[in-house]
């Protein structure tokens, strides 16, 4: 589904990732963990299409993304939820929804529509509420949820978790492993690094814009080098 | 379980490049003596008509200079110049007019006022934290209110204005010359100088530094000990007296002053258009700006009073000088986004650093 | 004896409370290092300290002084000095620049100013990009920029936010070297807050943890790793089986 | 974002938002009221200063049609179009045209001018404002000025500086309690309701409005559900401009059709965008109808003023008090 | 050649000891809001031209030619020094122009110091002649002159009217020209022994309404409106007269910009029938006059202007003073110009003849009113072509 191949990118001339190789699957749920500024956030930028990579390609579908921008990928099923969530903040819910299925038909829409509510039962119940006024946790379901509308068959999650309580981290884990069983394919980057093991199906763990491990989700959450590289205990 | 060996970075430390001068200044203040010399025998060349461009394009320098320091170096959009123009203009010529003082001091009286006026409009504009379109609108509603105010106060000869008195012969004191006199340019050529100078010594000031780094980043200035107000006041009270040497100087140059001649908003938009088409924050883009948009309006109306025969059609369609000078701001702003020579710069400095 | 003391420290942005009835208080040549997880509030801490930030309630006192509310350069002039998480260099200047920059209410002349800009320049290991727009910098560069330019300006207390983070490994060592040193050469006072327990851990002399914008716990390293709530807080534990894992 | 959020603060800050603009509604009408009162005492004579209410409010009409393509563009692209006035001279000799070829009702032209106006927009933002060239507030200031110099001159060039009348077939005057209200300009005033309903009603309950907010709100989250953030600015500088060929063929019988009319109107119109908020339509034209207001008012409080001063009294002493403007919410 | 090729040295070296044509300077904004007049009178200035030259050119220099140098002041003072400057130095014997009093007021500065003589074609403000300049000429009548003219006329025309004018309502632009003539016409009416009241000054450049000031009008009781302004404000006033319909017995226009001329009466129809216009104009009983207009339209397609005549007759007047003064040197032509008299095709008390002060000492301003969807001359009776209805339409 989405190759990275000897990726380098960064900011201007500045560079944050070096040469990094990631696979996802079709269907599977790939966690990415690593530290504070390891570059996880711009490795999901350049693979939307934010962020033009210095060198190195991006293999989404058998198809090169270079030159394309996160509007286009869109359309081909690559949505990406961003770290700072991106909400239309002066939209209610039911709008910011609404825009999530841009590119999607009417019918789609309305079926969406349905499931995210059902996903998120208390976007259901806060559809007319202008988005700028949720809380943070409310605001990491719509992000999802927004997401969730344009039909994605690879979904790009920054720290879903972040300004979650363990309740809601959970119940956010439950509901990406759900959209995975759906047959979406996700990458998802965590700091949670331990939550995010015992979900994914494989892992990569990230420093310094490399990679430098990767495994199965189970296999990484043992080692003793992923609790080093993560909390530097 | 796949397993990378940890990659460090590849060192990538170019070695550094040379320290620059410890006093810039110096090479800048050498550069504008050169072309103060360059310029003093241009009013003995040039013919009377181009002599009196000359001079404009002198006047429109000191208020780009103005203008720059607050805008370029200062990043305080002031879409309101005409101010501190109007404010130099009408002291200077009321004081002469209606008390016969020399236009000498009229002027400093004229900076004086424009600074305090500078100050106080800047802190409330500050206090109340406006920024970007914002300040600008504010700015502009300032000289519009002093415009106004003054078309309608019978004090200062209300919509007449002022004509400042003929005198015979030439007097440096009462700063009047017969006509084509090359003492005008050579005076506005020193106040000009003068005002490069004063921005040239402001740049590379304690004062000039901070006030850089609070455009840049003001609460970083601030975390590190730069006295944000104090220094944004300083910046427009300086810019405000430059501007107001322009409208003093305007004044017993072209011996009329009226409220929309002082304080319209052409004065405003003349001072940005040629800052920005010849760089906004650096020295010599006002300067460079002030030649461009100072002679472009003359040539082009040169061009169309007597155009060349493949143009001879143009010849007194009214209105085309405009479009052409539009058409000219248009296409050096999309081809040249950071002035003539702030691009011309950042080229020369790409090119240097290859 | 304290140099730096808040009680009561209290700011809502709207509806969030990003700090409430935050109390600390640090001695004088001490090193404390702030944890928590991500939106706790310490930059938000550091930004009341600081005065870029205005406190609903409490009040802040440095050097037996309050400051509470003072404008960001009052503060640092006298002697508290901080650093950005998100680096936030002179974009027009050079390092070198940049750096005299905060020397210079306390150095006269340029030929002074420039001798103590190079020597802060070179002790955070920069003298390569001196000359350089700042904004050409990588992130280590600027994180060390953040640094540089903070001790330019002579603090007495200094607070800095995640100055490693970025960083590698290796890279970590020159600078936790240099905080050690600037306490025990200058006496300097520091707060930081940081992520990487490592250093937290070798570095601070005292650990003050905050959650949700309250102070969780404070206490040794040794103590606040071991707490519970710290714990479940912000170090975690070992995952839990989820109901249907 | 973790810190506490009040728990039940969100279901109230919704509704609590609305009584907010209400509460400001009243603070601006209570204010207006005793501006009235007090200019009541000051002329002392009922029916001027009744003329003046009705008046202004019928010009503050003119200045929020006027004003409403400029706040969208404002207040979605960030650009300050001082050409904003120049279109509108466009607009009005294109109508002026129209009348007076066809014959057709002036407002009728309306069928020309709104999608000639909406192409020129749509040329204008991709030829001269989208890109690197148009990123900064003092570049785009510069081509918007060019352009306006452009559009004024090449109108003077082509179609000359005599103005150019159009009347109302049918203009009557009508008496409200006393005061005189002549037909054009109570068309206008209705037309520029209307628009602002209508614009309004695009903007909340179309998918394209909703998407025009989506990019005002947040432009990269827009990119990211699949909206070409750049093919909704220019649509949405070509429908700012579009309103300007609506404004003036309601405007067309009210005016003298000048190259230089933009001029009058821009400088108004910018204050009457801040006054009501960047971007709200509505806002514009109770701003609009507010600035009518102060300028009649001036012109009773302040003899021999200019009633622009009594304007720029007001809008300065806004953005001190409200930069966001009244209706408009602070980023 | 362009202004860059030509020679230096003191102005009038070229003009002086060259054989080709001799040069008059034609100052007048033909870009900008004012461009329609600015084009119109430069087109004036440029027939008269051509008839001196068909009809001979200059005899005492040996029928030498006259040519027109044109120069557009964009309405912007500093443009019309530079331009000014520029004619001169091109080697102009004298300068007309420029309708816009602040950009006269420079132009009559640089005349001054080049010594080249300039002849005002329209300039309303009488401030430039307050300073003795010695080459300052101004063929229209001065806005005070104007301005009593209308106070006067007012007071005559009522009285036979049998509706003596009591008070007067004053509505005004606010710049220079309109608060002039209005406090001109204060003082005016004022000997005459009407009442003014209310006095009301508007911007021009911003109001779009006058229902709440013809309002006001109403209310005070006023029995005759005038009004000061230029063309555009002129014509909402008209329009809100009608709408408000006070109870005057008259519109009166002092230096009006709008109520006497034939666009008024297309743009305004019915609203403006029976305004009154004191005015400068140009003049309507003589046949030369006729000719000229009627040449104009054929030519331009447009009626020509009274800007245009007086434009007309300022080219007129410096090619008389280079005729009398057999010279092409500036100052001999000053004061060839100090000397002449010349048939004007505008109304006045007889030929142009400058005073000491450089204003034409016959100049006249007259009463127009719009009959019958005309603008007719109506007083004084030796200029009328029809007498004045005193009475309002609606
Ligand atoms: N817009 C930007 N411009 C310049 N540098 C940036 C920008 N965004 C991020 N960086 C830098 O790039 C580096 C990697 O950042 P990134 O956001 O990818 O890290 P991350 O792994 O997502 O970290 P976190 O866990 O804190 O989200 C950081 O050092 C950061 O400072
Ligand atoms: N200016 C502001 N306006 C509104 N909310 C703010 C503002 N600054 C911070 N916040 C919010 O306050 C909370 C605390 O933020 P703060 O930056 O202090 O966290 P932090 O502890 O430094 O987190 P991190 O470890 O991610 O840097 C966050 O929820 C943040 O979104
Ligand atoms: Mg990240
Ligand atoms: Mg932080």
């Amino acid at each position: 589904m989405l190759t990275l191949e000897k990726l380098s990118a960064g900011y201007g001339r500045m560079r944050i990732l070096h040469e990094v190789d990631l696979h996802v699957g079709a269907g599977e749920l790939v966690a990415l963990v690593g530290a504070n500024g390891a570059g996880k956030t711009t490795a999901l930028r350049s693979i939307c299409g934010q962020l033009a990579p210095h060198s190195g390609r991006i293999v989404f579908d058998g198809a090169d993304t270079a030159g394309r921008r996160p509007d286009m990928l869109v359309r081909d099923g690559l949505v990406h939820v961003p770290e700072d969530r991106a909400l239309f903040g002066t939209l209610t819910v039911e709008e910011n929804l609404r825009m999530g299925a841009w590119t999607a038909s009417a019918g789609d829409t309305t079926t969406r529509l349905d499931q995210v509510y059902e996903l998120f039962p208390i976007l259901a119940e806060r559809r007319g509420q202008v988005a700028q006024t949720f809380s943070g946790g409310q605001q990491q379901m719509l992000a999802i949820g927004r997401a969730l509308m344009a039909g994605p068959r690879l979904l790009l999650l920054d720290e879903p978790s972040t300004g979650l309580s363990p309740k809601l981290t959970w119940t956010m884990l439950d509901a990406v492993r759900e959209v995975r069983d759906t047959g979406v394919s996700v990458l998802l980057v965590e700091q949670n690094a331990k939550q995010a093991l015992a979900i994914a199906d494989r892992a990569y763990v990230m420093e310094s814009g490399s990679v430098v491990l990767s495994g199965g989700g189970g296999e990484l959450a043992d080692d003793e080098r992923v609790r080093k590289a993560y909390l530097g205990l | 379980m796949t397993d990378t060996a940890v990659e460090s970075r590849p060192p990538t430390r170019p070695a550094g490049p040379a320290a620059p001068p410890l006093r810039p200044q110096n090479r800048q203040f050498a550069v504008l003596a050169v072309l103060v010399l360059l310029a003093v025998p241009l009013p003995l060349i040039l013919p009377p008509a181009q002599g009196a461009v000359a001079v404009r394009i002198l006047i429109f320098l000191i208020m780009a200079v103005g203008w720059n320091i607050m805008s370029g170096f200062g990043g305080m959009f002031s879409f309101g110049h005409a101010a501190y123009f109007g404010l130099g203009a009408y002291t200077s010529a009321y004081l002469l007019v209606e008390h016969g003082v020399s236009p000498w001091v009229g002027m400093a009286a004229g900076m004086v006022v424009a600074a305090a006026v500078a100050m106080v409009i800047g802190y409330f504009s500050f206090r109340y934290d406006l920024k970007g379109a914002y300040f600008a609108l504010a700015t502009f509603a300032f000289a519009e209110m002093l415009r106004l105010i003054t078309t309608s106060s019978d004090a200062v000869n209300g919509a007449v204005g002022y004509q400042v008195p003929l005198i015979q012969g030439s007097s440096v004191g009462q700063l009047q010359f017969p006509a084509g006199s090359p003492a005008y340019f050579w005076i506005a050529l020193v106040l000009a100088g003068g005002a490069v100078a004063l921005s040239i010594l402001f740049r590379h000031s304690a004062a000039g530094r901070y006030v850089v780094a609070i455009r840049d980043d003001e609460l970083a200035a601030a975390s590190v000990g730069a006295p944000v107000m104090r220094h944004k006041l300083l910046t427009v009270a300086l810019s405000g007296a430059i501007t107001a040497v322009a409208g003093a100087f305007y004044t017993q140059y072209y011996l009329f002053i009226d409220p929309q001649l002082a304080f319209g908003s052409s004065v405003s938009i003349e001072a940005i258009v040629t800052a920005v088409i010849g760089g906004i924050g650096t020295i010599w883009g006002p300067v460079v700006g002030a030649v461009i948009v100072g002679s472009l309006s003359d040539v082009t109306a040169t061009l169309l009073a007597t155009p060349p025969e493949f143009l001879s059609f143009l010849q007194g369609r009214s209105g085309l000088d405009v479009i052409l000078y539009a058409v000219m701001l248009i296409l050096i702003v999309r081809l040249m986004p950071k002035g003539i020579f702030g691009t011309l710069a950042e080229k020369v400095a790409e090119r240097r650093r290859r | 004896m304290s140099v730096l003391e808040l009680s009561g420290v209290d700011k809502k942005f709207r509806g969030l409370h990003a700090l409430s009835d935050v109390e600390m208080s640090v001695s004088e040549g001490e090193i404390v290092g702030v944890i928590g997880p991500n939106g706790a509030g310490k930059t938000t801490l550091f930004n009341v300290i600081c005065g870029a930030l205005k406190p609903d309630a409490g009040s802040v006192h440095f050097d037996g002084s309050d400051v509470t509310g003072r404008k960001p350069e009052k503060i640092a002039r006298r002697g508290m000095v901080r650093t950005f998480q998100l680096m936030r260099p002179f974009a027009s200047m050079t390092v070198a620049e940049n750096v005299s920059l905060a020397a210079q209410h306390h150095t006269r002349g340029p030929e002074r100013l420039r001798e103590r800009a190079m020597e802060v320049v070179e002790r955070v290991g920069l003298t390569e990009w001196a000359h350089r727009r700042a904004t050409e910098l990588p992130t280590a560069g600027l994180k060390r920029l953040e640094l540089a330019r903070a001790l330019a300006a002579r603090p007495r207390v200094l607070l800095l936010d995640e100055v490693l983070a970025g960083l590698l490994p290796a890279e970590r060592e020159p600078v936790l070297d240099l905080l050690a040193e600037l306490r025990q050469q200058d006496g300097t006072t520091l707060v930081f807050i940081e992520h990487i327990m490592a250093a937290v851990m070798r570095l601070s002399d005292r650990v003050l943890v905050m959650d949700q914008g309250a102070v969780l716990a404070t206490g040794t390293p040794d103590e606040v790793t071991a707490d519970p709530r710290v714990i479940d807080a912000y170090l975690g534990e070992e995952p839990t089986p989820h109901a249907d894992a | 974002m973790t810190a506490t959020i009040d728990s039940d603060a969100p279901e109230t800050r919704a509704p609590s938002a609305t009584v907010a603009v209400l509460k400001r509604a009243g603070v601006v009408g209570a204010l207006v009221a005793v501006a009235i009162a007090v200019a009541l005492i000051q002329s002392g004579s009922g029916i001027v200063v009744w003329q003046s209410v009705v008046t202004g409010l019928l010009t503050g009409g003119l200045y929020g049609l006027i004003a409403m393509g400029l706040t969208l563009i404002f207040g979605v692209l960030d650009i300050v179009n001082f050409a904003h006035g120049a279109m509108l001279a466009v607009a009005m000799f294109l109508s002026f045209g129209v009348v007076a070829v066809t014959g057709l009702h002036p407002y009728l032209t309306m069928l020309v001018t709104v999608p000639a106006l909406f192409l020129v927009g749509a040329l204008v933002h991709r030829g001269l404002l989208s890109g690197a060239g148009g990123a900064t507030l003092e570049n785009q200031l510069l081509i918007t000025l060019g352009l306006s110099l452009l559009l004024e001159n090449g109108l003077l060039l082509f179609l000359g500086a005599e103005p150019k009348n159009v009347t109302l077939p049918g203009e009557t005057h009508l008496d409200v309690f006393g005061a005189v209200v002549s037909g054009s300009r109570l068309y206008a005033f209705l037309g520029a309701v209307a628009l602002g309903l209508v614009l309004y009603w695009m903007l909340q309950h179309t998918r394209l409005g909703t998407a025009i907010r989506a990019v005002a709100s947040n432009s990269p989250g827009a990119e990211l559900v699949g909206i070409n953030v750049r093919r909704i600015h220019t649509l949405t500088f070509a429908i700012g401009a579009a309103c300007a060929g609506a404004a003036a063929a309601l405007a067309v019988p009210l005016l003298s059709v000048t190259p230089t009319l933009g001029e009058q109107f821009n400088i108004t119109a910018f204050v009457v965008v801040v006054l009501g908020g960047m971007g709200n339509v509505v806002g514009a034209l109770v701003g609009g109808l507010l600035i009518g207001l102060v300028e009649q008012l001036t012109t009773i409080y302040l003899d021999g003023q200019s009633s622009l001063l009594g304007v720029f009294v007001v809008f300065v002493l806004v953005l001190f008090l409200r930069p966001q403007g009244l209706f408009g919410r602070r980023t | 050649g362009c202004g860059g090729s030509a020679p230096s040295g003191a102005a009038g070296d070229a003009a002086g000891s060259g054989d080709g044509p001799v040069r008059i300077g034609a100052l007048h904004p033909v870009s900008g809001s004012m461009a329609v007049d600015g084009l119109q009178m430069r087109r004036g200035a440029q027939l008269a031209v051509e008839q001196i030259n068909d009809s001979g050119g200059i005899a005492s220099l040996g029928g030498r030619e006259v040519r027109l140098a044109t120069a557009d002041t964009q309405g912007k003072p500093e443009i019309g020094q530079s331009e000014a400057q520029r004619l001169i130095s091109d080697g102009a014997v004298g300068l007309i122009g420029t309708y816009q009093s602040s950009v006269s007021s420079n132009v009559a500065v640089v005349a001054e110091r080049n010594e080249v003589p300039f002849v005002m074609d329209v300039t309303a403000s009488d401030e430039i002649f307050q300073h003795g300049y010695r080459y300052s000429f101004r063929v229209q009548p001065g806005s005070a002159k104007i301005s009593e003219s209308a106070a006067e006329y007012l007071e005559q025309v009522s009285e036979q009217a049998g509706k003596p004018a009591e008070r007067v309502a004053v509505l005004h632009e606010h710049t220079d020209f309109g608060t002039g003539a209005a406090d001109a016409f204060e003082t005016a009416a004022e000997k005459l022994g009407m009442e003014v009241g209310p006095r009301i000054s508007y911007d021009a450049t911003t109001a779009s309404d006058f229902t709440s000031q013809i309002t006001q009008v109403k209310a005070s009781g006023a029995d005759v409106l005038v009004v000061a302004g230029y063309y555009g404000d002129s014509l909402l006033i008209a329009q809100a007269v009608d709408a408000v319909k006070p109870d005057l017995d008259a519109v009166w226009g002092v230096s009006n910009g709008a109520y006497d001329q034939p666009k008024f009466v297309s743009d305004a129809g019915e609203l403006g029938d029976r305004y009154f216009s004191t005015n400068y104009h140009f003049d309507a009983q003589n046949p030369e006059t006729r000719r000229l207009r009627e040449e104009y339209r054929q030519r331009f397609g447009a009626p020509m202007r009274t800007g245009a005549v007086l434009s007309y007759d300022a080219v007129q007047a410096i090619a008389a003073g280079v005729e009398e003064a057999g010279s092409t040197d500036p100052a001999a032509v000053r004061n060839g110009i100090a000397r002449a008299e010349i048939d004007p095709l505008t109304v006045g008390d007889g030929p142009v003849r400058f005073g000491p002060d450089g204003e034409n000492v016959n100049s006249a301003a007259v009463l127009m009113q719009i009959q019958n969807g005309r603008v007719k001359q109506v007083y004084p009776p030796e200029k009328a072509e029809s007498d004045p209805d005193y009475s309002v339409a609606w």
